[in-house]
């Protein structure tokens, strides 16, 4: 595996950007890989739109801009439009299900994660919603191993928020 | 170099902490500014760290007194800088030139964004590149550094405050919110490993009326406050003792081109750029982020065969045309590639022109890093 | 027999030979006043940075004092004045500059400064005008004045009272006088370099060449006299009604009190800091 | 030792100035006719003996023009 | 069945499908109290302009309000309004912005204008943060809370009351609300809207996600209770002492005076100015 | 054009006064400033003269809020100007990017002064000239244009206001202590000799949601305030309708070139030159005061049989890069001199360099336009 | 005609704003489970009879998200 | 006569740029030549330096800076290091002789007025002594003729200080 060029997109407040610094220390600081991340969103504070990139690669990853996704995220229906079309063909398009309907098949393959409505109903916080899309890209593709990202966790996320995002990671595990 | 300004260790670290821990690392000891997207984790950091080491950043009510906080704290003789985004920079740009006109060392950080206008705060754009080196009125020199990752957010901002006491100069990090927000592993040496420069200062006790603190070319100590030099600093048009004159254009010009000699007499030092056109035909010249899809794009024309080369700046100014021209008498074409619409263009086709064929390659999308495959195309087709 | 020798040459930086003021300012009286406060309290020029704008004001203390002078940009001394203090925590930071840059284009650093009750001696020479620019009106122009900016008559309401707004933003020590009261000014001035906290001392001074000529208020003298004559002790104010204080010059010490200053809260912040520090924000670190 | 003196060439005039002749209550200053190298005409001492030691004129000169002998000292001389 | 048509959303520009703010922001009351003050005086929104400079609170009217809207840069919106009546003084300009727009940056403007006294209303959401950027401290943030730029808490002394400072200024109406007093407040924007002069309306309004939460003072709800808790009208306050009133929120109308208006003023000028001009300056002319 | 406002005679007067006459003629209602040396002139003459025609001359409380003024005079109809000098242009950086951002039509004078910081301020240098262009945050293209005398000033300023009314956009007037000071006889001719331009507007009554005030290469109508369009005017990225977009790149990318090429697509009708190089193997380049001796100098060399040429820039920006390149064609060398350390050298080397030798002749002085005889002995030298 | 109307699509959730609940001195209305299209739950309707027509709730409302019929053109239609 | 350059120096308050505008416009609208008058003054409103400088020609002025003065006023005494290196070889040196000291003869022909004395004493009013030496110079130049400046004075100087301005002026006509 060469270079894996992922992009998240959704709105403020869902944890995009989490995602992506999740995916890249994971990859850079436990996985002996490189890993370049960036982002960008508006500037509404909630339900404005936000980005994030990941690229990670056995070497150094000299472009830094994600140009096709491989693995393409989409947690809000407002990302569709905004980034599909950067999807690469035969890409890995993951959703949340719950939130984002207007997705027609297409040159990708959908991992589809009713991550909301999970995260809604067993772990009583929609936010960690993003980790459970983690958790089931992870099984999924094999891109990073486990105990990298729940290092990356470790290291990331607030103390006192740290068991529930381990559990919502956990509990996507599970999935596909 | 303390040991508790320093975080030595391996990251995964986004470039404005990384530029915080810079300035850490480099001895900043006053700090402040407005917030601003997208430069306000560098403010959060420092504000996080400052005060641990003795140092504070003090958010000010807007960006004229920051910059204006900062230059009285140099004066006061401490390691000082700010940080902000375009619109804050077009508001410091009169104390930016004070800050020129007295000789203040200091650093601004411009972590670039949509513009212009309010334009989109959170995406990088390399819009503000001639308004370092112009955006204040009048003729001066100053150094300005483009940095290209994390990494270099935090070497490159030492190397600021390095530049900044050494010639007794505001230097500009030039950054963006594509740079400044980009995570990648960032190493952090040993504070030992670390040099950092203190501007030198007149001898204690010298005599005040013998004290040339002003206009010198090989840069004058800088007789700094609370010491007894009994400084007299003003934006005035001033002669090498500080004293004002306002009527006699020697004066003028004395106080105008000394200023830009002082930069200028020590371009080569100052000049950091990264070579990499051994044989090339075609040069890609750029800066900042733009360059790891130049080089990027190198690579690929490389093993299609093109002979290819890069030429990054990271010194942008004093505008490195020696540089350019050196390349460019060896180069065939010139290909400039910058995140914006041309603004270092100019200048370098008017060093390169004479020499070689220059030209321009926009992004595709202002905001958006040229595509390494478009690169190429271009590469392939000069080079038919 | 051994010649007078004026004790406040040795203030003077030698360089300069004679003030820059025209002929009877009220700059050069402003200039002595601090002068004798500083002497009067046995400091040095070396315990003192002074900052200055720009303006005719500016240049009391740019070149004339012997000792570190910041003459900075129009409207921003105060925000350097800031830098300077917090670097230099143990000298005394003083700006002396004119109502036009401290009160128009510097009204923000005044009053924001005032709120952070920062140590700091701010003395304002409140001419009324523009002096240096060549008679513009000034927020503190009275209204209805011809000024070359107003040939019909200033039109906008004035800032009818500068110290007020310096006190309703949070300063600790606010005083008010004219150059017709130097000593009481020089007392003042005393009283605000010891003061823990933003001291704002708004000095009345002629400008005969662009307000008191210009505009028929007469010359320096005239001028001197109409001070005496309009002013009233704040204690006397007091007892009297808004509209028996209409064009009254209301002097004295207006406010001093004591609440928080922002060096020692710096302090007390930078001892939290450094005693135990709280974990770190975000920089990924292993 | 003298009460008073000025400094002819700091003086910026009693003309354009005259700030010691208005607060001198003892009229010791008066104007002249000399002009000094700058133009300006600097007041004269004609009454020095009438000189109280008040040091209005020297409080007030803008030009640090004139110096007043301090009170205590001249007592301390007398 | 006809269903209920909502009365203001004829007020909001068609395009805007929702409003900017995150869930339980006061800036949405804000917005309300505005629009319900123009159907109430029976005005259409052309009858204004609108003004804002950046922030959450600057995003009430920009692209909210289906009407002339001029979104300006941070702080200065109320310059930006001093052109815009002069250039239109027969319509109401409105500005509507943040503290830190407001009283931050834009400090100087607030009170040179309200020293003029231009006919004008001045709107603003005083959430004590920059809600924006991210939640750093404003000069409205209480001394002690710890904001992204100030982890260790504020050390500044903070501007305890905008509207006294407004008052200081020469502003001729001045009235404090919080969020949870959008009755009052709308009657207030009624009266500011027909004020000739200067208006000056500060609302003390909930940021849950910046201020609320992240300082632990609670949500929407539980700050809007505390404000509850903490208002005590003018008249009521006016019975107690200073001590008394710490940590109270003064509410009310706190200042309605009459005094030369500025654009009235400049009306006047021009009459004098084309009744009879006076001799050209300079002009050389033969 | 109302015959009040057109002072219709022949005068010995002052640049300043010339260009405040120019203003009135040109129909302006609305100016704010703020007092500096050496533009108060244009200032007080504007306070005498605005309210005999139902104008207004407001003194702000600074720079920043006198552009800002001006905006939004513009955006209430009326034509409108401010006046100030290199410092106060440093303050209005930000808002001038405003203006552009939202494409205000006002004029902008700088009578620039001994620079950088306060500097001497009643001496004249040409040293604010890239920061006309380059000054404000982010890429942006604006017009400048440069008077060499009292007349021009006049002429210029009735210029600049027609462009930023056609344009839709800020004009500066780059003017400096020398010219901006200088008399001579000016002939201000009358009233219905003078064209005036006013900006569209878009018809009234239009639907506001069908209204495209914005983003259009060909200058979109204004919808002004007042009419009915109900404007959304944001600082923000946005799109051709006002509205705004924080996000999108592309979005971003087309609200930088569109206000770009909106400009760039007139630049033949908006470009003013004086050529005067017919069969010149040298040519000098210059604007403003120094386009004096330049041409007295090629009067000179003329004499003494030297094929010698100028070029004038009166546009400077956009700049006419085309002209130098049609310029450079010709000539076997080109001479550029300005009052400055040379700023806009290198935009006329890049576009001549490949055709000619390019050099810049400083200033003996900066400060003091160069003599005529050091041009002459130059040019010599060169043609040698 | 109804009394109250709650705009779903508008409402930013009775979780994290909950603004018309707080106000409301009816408690006419009740927090949900139904989400809407930006992932809020709106509050519902449970005691519309009890509705007073005080307007709290959509005078408080920050999102423009309720409406209550006003009550002169109630009394007049009734 | 082609081209004549006039430099006055002095200092602020004296009315040194009067003088460059009275010549300009004497000679521009009255008196049938081209003119160019350009000026500089330091920022400090009396006492500070001043200078102004007249170009008069019969064709139109192209360059319009005094290169080498014909003519040199120098109405103070701060005024000659500054600007006597300006003077022409030949050129006339006009002082104002109360209050410059300092000139040696050189190669220049000088003229020297007792201005001030004269404006003292017999206008009571020294800052009309720049019209005193105006007359005088005309006088000994013919440079421009005396109607044209009475014109200039007419037009340029205030109501209320005409009168004065004219006296001065022939007062200085009937100097030399
Ligand atoms: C940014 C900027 N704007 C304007 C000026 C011009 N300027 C110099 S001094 C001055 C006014 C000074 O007035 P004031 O502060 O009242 O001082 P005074 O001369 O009356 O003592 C102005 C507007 C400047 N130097 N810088
Ligand atoms: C010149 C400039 N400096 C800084 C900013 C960044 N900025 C945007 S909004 C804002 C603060 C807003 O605070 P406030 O006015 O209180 O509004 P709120 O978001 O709290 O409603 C800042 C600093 C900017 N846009 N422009
Ligand atoms: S212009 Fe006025 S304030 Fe300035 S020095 Fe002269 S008298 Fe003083
Ligand atoms: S000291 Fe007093 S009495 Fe003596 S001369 Fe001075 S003012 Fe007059
Ligand atoms: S007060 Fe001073 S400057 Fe004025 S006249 Fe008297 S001595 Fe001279
Ligand atoms: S950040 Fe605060 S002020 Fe801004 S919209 Fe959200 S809740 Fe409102
Ligand atoms: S107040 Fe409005 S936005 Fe908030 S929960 Fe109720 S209906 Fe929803
Ligand atoms: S109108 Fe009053 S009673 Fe009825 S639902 Fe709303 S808040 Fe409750
Ligand atoms: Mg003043
Ligand atoms: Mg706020």
């Amino acid at each position: 595996m060469g270079r894996t060029e992922i992009l998240i997109g959704g709105v403020g407040g869902q944890g995009v950007v989490l995602s992506g610094i999740l995916l890249g220390t994971a990859a850079s600081l436990y996985d002996g890989k490189q890993a370049v991340q960036t982002q960008s969103y508006s500037s509404e504070l909630r339900g404005g739109s936000a980005r994030a990139e990941v690229i990670i690669s056995e070497q150094r990853v000299t472009d830094p801009e994600v140009r096709k996704a491989d693995i393409l995220i989409l947690m809000a229906e407002d990302a569709v439009g905004r980034y599909l079309p950067k999807i690469k063909p035969g890409g890995l398009l993951v959703i949340d299900s719950d939130l984002v309907k207007g997705v027609k098949p297409g040159e990708y393959e959908i991992l589809s994660v009713p991550a909301t409505s999970i995260a809604d109903k067993e772990m009583n916080n929609i936010v960690v919603a993003n980790l459970i899309i983690l958790g089931a890209l992870l099984k999924k593709t094999g891109l990073l191993s486990i105990a990298s990202m729940e290092k990356a966790i470790e290291v990331s996320v607030p103390q006192k928020a740290k068991a529930l995002n381990l559990k919502a990671f956990q509990r996507g595990l599970e999935l596909t | 170099m303390d040991e508790k300004r320093v975080c030595t260790g391996r990251y995964f670290m986004m470039g404005n902490v990384a530029c915080a821990e810079g300035a850490m690392a480099a001895g900043c000891e006053f700090a402040a500014g407005y917030p601003i997207t997208p430069a306000t984790e560098v403010a959060n950091h420092l504000a996080e760290k400052l005060p641990q080491v003795g140092g504070a950043f003090f958010q000010m009510e807007d960006e004229i007194s920051s910059i204006a906080a900062v230059i009285g704290a140099s004066w006061a003789g401490k390691k000082a800088m700010t940080v902000t985004s375009g619109p804050g920079i077009s508001l410091m740009l009169e104390n930016i030139g004070f800050a020129i006109g007295v000789e203040t060392p200091c650093v601004i950080v411009n972590v670039q964004r949509g513009a212009p206008s309010t334009g989109m705060p959170t995406i990088g754009i390399q819009g503000d590149m001639v308004q370092a080196k112009h955006g204040s009125h009048g003729d001066y020199e100053i150094i300005a550094l483009c940095p290209s990752s994390p990494q270099e957010m935090f070497e490159h901002t030492v190397i600021a405050f390095n530049y900044a006491e050494k010639y007794r100069t505001p230097v500009f990090l030039l950054s963006d919110a594509f740079v400044g927000h980009m995570r990648e592993e960032v190493v952090i040496p040993e504070a030992d490993k670390i040099k950092t420069i203190y501007r030198k200062i007149p001898e204690l006790g010298t005599d005040p009326l013998k004290l040339k603190g002003f206009l010198d070319e090989n840069v004058a100590p800088m007789p700094i406050f609370g010491k007894g030099f009994k400084a007299h600093v003003t934006s005035s048009c001033h002669d090498e003792y500080g004293k004002r004159n306002l009527i006699d254009i020697s004066a003028l010009d004395k106080f105008v081109r000394k200023l830009s000699d002082k930069i200028l007499k020590h371009k080569e030092e100052i000049t950091l750029v990264e070579r990499d056109y051994e044989g090339a035909e075609v040069v890609l010249v750029s800066y900042g982020g733009v360059s790891r899809a130049a080089a990027e794009a190198v690579l690929q024309a490389r093993k299609k065969g093109i002979a290819a080369g890069t030429l990054r700046l990271i010194t942008v100014w004093p505008f490195p045309g020696e540089e350019i021209e050196k390349m460019a008498r060896k180069a065939k074409h010139v290909i400039v590639l910058e995140n914006n619409l041309g603004q270092i263009y100019p200048y370098i086709k008017a060093e390169a022109a004479h020499f070689s064929e220059v030209s321009f390659l926009p992004p595709k999308l202002v905001g958006e890093i040229q595509d390494p495959e478009d690169i190429l195309k271009k590469i392939e087709e000069i080079s038919k | 027999m051994s010649e007078l020798v004026h004790p406040y040459h040795r203030f003077i930086r030698p360089t300069v030979t004679h003030s820059s003021f025209c002929p009877g300012c009220g700059d050069g009286t402003i200039a002595q006043s601090i002068l004798r406060a500083i002497d009067g309290l046995d400091m040095d020029m070396d315990d003192f940075v002074f900052v200055s704008g720009i303006g005719c004001a500016a240049w009391i203390p740019s070149p004339l004092f012997n000792a570190d002078v910041l003459h900075t940009t129009h409207g921003r001394p105060i925000a350097f004045a800031f830098g300077i203090k917090m670097g230099l925590t143990e000298k005394k930071v003083m700006v002396v500059s004119g109502d036009g840059d401290l009160v128009a284009i510097g009204g923000n650093h005044l009053i924001q400064n005032a709120r952070r009750n920062i140590e700091m001696v701010v003395i304002c020479s409140n001419n009324g005008i523009y002096g240096m620019t060549g008679g513009q009106a000034a927020p503190t122009t009275p209204m209805g004045v011809k000024t070359t900016t107003t040939p019909y008559g200033t039109f906008e309401n004035v800032f009818e009272d500068i110290s007020g707004l310096v006190i309703a933003a949070g300063a600790s020590f606010v005083a008010r006088w004219t150059t017709g009261h130097p000593r009481q000014l020089t007392a003042s001035i005393k009283k605000a370099i010891q003061k823990k906290g933003f001291a704002f001392i708004e000095v009345i001074s002629q400008c005969p060449v662009q307000f008191g000529r210009k505009m028929g208020v007469g010359n320096a003298v005239q001028m001197l006299e109409d001070y005496k004559n309009r002013s009233i002790s704040i204690q006397e104010a007091k007892k009297l009604s808004k509209e028996e204080l209409k064009g009254r010059i209301v002097v004295g010490e207006l406010v001093d009190l004591d609440k928080p200053e922002m060096v020692e809260e710096v302090t007390r912040m930078r001892k939290k800091a450094m005693g135990g520090a709280e974990a770190a924000v975000d920089t990924g670190r292993s | 030792m003298a009460t008073l003196r000025i400094y002819n060439e700091l003086c910026k005039g009693a003309e354009e100035c005259g700030i010691c002749l208005y607060v001198c209550k003892e009229e010791v200053f008066q104007p002249s006719e000399t002009m000094n190298q700058k133009g300006y005409r600097p007041p004269v001492i004609v009454n020095e003996d009438q000189c109280t030691q008040c040091e209005n004129c020297m409080i007030f000169c803008p030009d640090l023009a004139i110096v007043v002998s301090e009170k205590k000292q001249k007592k301390g001389s007398q």
